[in-house]
């Protein structure tokens, strides 16, 4: 790779007006006829009687945009996409706020939908990014990736 | 003997630091100097990355190379 | 049925706002960790030469809201969401604007991917809606659904 | 004889209207009669409602009935 990885880091929560202002930017392109997005927020489980207020993430920074290139690389290699784009938090993102924001665009609904499925899978699986859930007390645990 | 510079991240960073500097020829030399210091990372789950690549089995390291442990990932 | 079926109708294009005042709304609701969301747009096809300028959608409204509610009780019945929403367009929606917005909330992801995927597929497939392809030079010429 | 609403959609609305009165005890009446009044529907495809339930087979109708003729979707 010789371009510099684009960055998907957002320090804190992700925004709903990015969601808004990322439809609007496409709406001059006139060969795409379905965009597909999902976003991740983080949840007040209770764990033990504690409650999650927020999560803390942190992340290998230059390793997890090389990987992130790489995942960018095969969905597009896979798929026909009129485009694509990822955006996940660092530092603080309290319950009921927005921590993953993925974009995905094609002309026909069914490549953008696989898409999108395919990079959370591939995100949540392969980015070096880490949670740290930090209860009402002021506990904390770190969390782990379970894949079902 | 080379200073191998050894970044942690995650759950890791409460028992070794951020970044801890390791006299080390090979990967597992950094693996048994850290346990060495900090007992605790004993039985902790992580894999090892040399440069931002992944390493399963012991490597030869040189002076300029970054280890990183990395444990269990939990982003999205 | 007893209950009067909610609208899912929007004179005109689908603002780029209302997916993010969508998001918003449920910023407060602490046990939802993903959001789902489809958008139709139209596309700038180019059918024998003539190139799409907009499409009209036209509708058996009141028949349509109830293959709706029926649409929403079998996805309710299958998969565990926290809220499902849509909107579709009625009148003129110009290519490059938005025709259909549908957001799924659930706990875990899965939920949220599988029943949005659902509802369009069954929006397409069993709602009486027609949208007529309006060309730059006026003509016009009725879509049908292909399913691939 | 009992005067039967018949409402149409889509591209059927340029050859019969939007909406017809039509004089017919079943669903195969109403479909031959508007033939005979517009040939052009002939040979078109569309599905019967009967007051918004899909039919697709010859049903008696009640006066209270509203017929529609729906050709294929393309929403979304």
């Amino acid at each position: 790779m010789t371009s510099k990885p684009k960055n998907i880091f957002v320090q804190g929560a992700i925004s709903p007006a990015l969601v808004a202002e990322s439809l609007e930017k496409h709406a001059t392109e006139q060969n795409i006829g379905a965009h597909e997005i999902f976003l991740g927020q983080v949840r007040a489980d209770e764990i033990d009687g504690r409650k999650v207020a927020a999560i803390q993430y942190t992340s290998y920074e230059s390793m997890a945009l090389t990987q992130m290139e790489e995942i960018r690389e095969r969905i597009l290699s896979t798929y026909s996409l009129a485009c694509m784009h990822v955006y996940h938090s660092l530092g603080t993102v309290r319950a009921g706020q927005l921590c993953l924001f993925v974009f995905a665009s094609s002309r026909h609904r069914n490549e953008a939908q696989q898409a999108c499925r395919d990079v959370v899978e591939l995100i949540k699986k392969e980015l070096p990014i880490w949670g740290e859930e930090i209860f009402e007390d002021n506990s904390s645990q770190w969390k782990t990736n379970a894949f079902k | 003997m080379m200073k191998i510079r050894v970044l942690s991240f995650g759950g890791l960073v409460e028992i070794i630091g951020k970044e801890n500097m390791i006299e080390a020829i090979d990967t597992d030399q950094v693996v048994s100097h850290l346990e060495q210091t900090y007992p605790a990372l004993a039985g902790r789950k992580y894999v090892l990355a040399i440069n931002e690549q992944m390493k399963t089995e012991n490597t030869l390291l040189q002076e300029s190379d970054v280890v990183a442990l990395l444990p269990p990932y939990s982003g999205g």
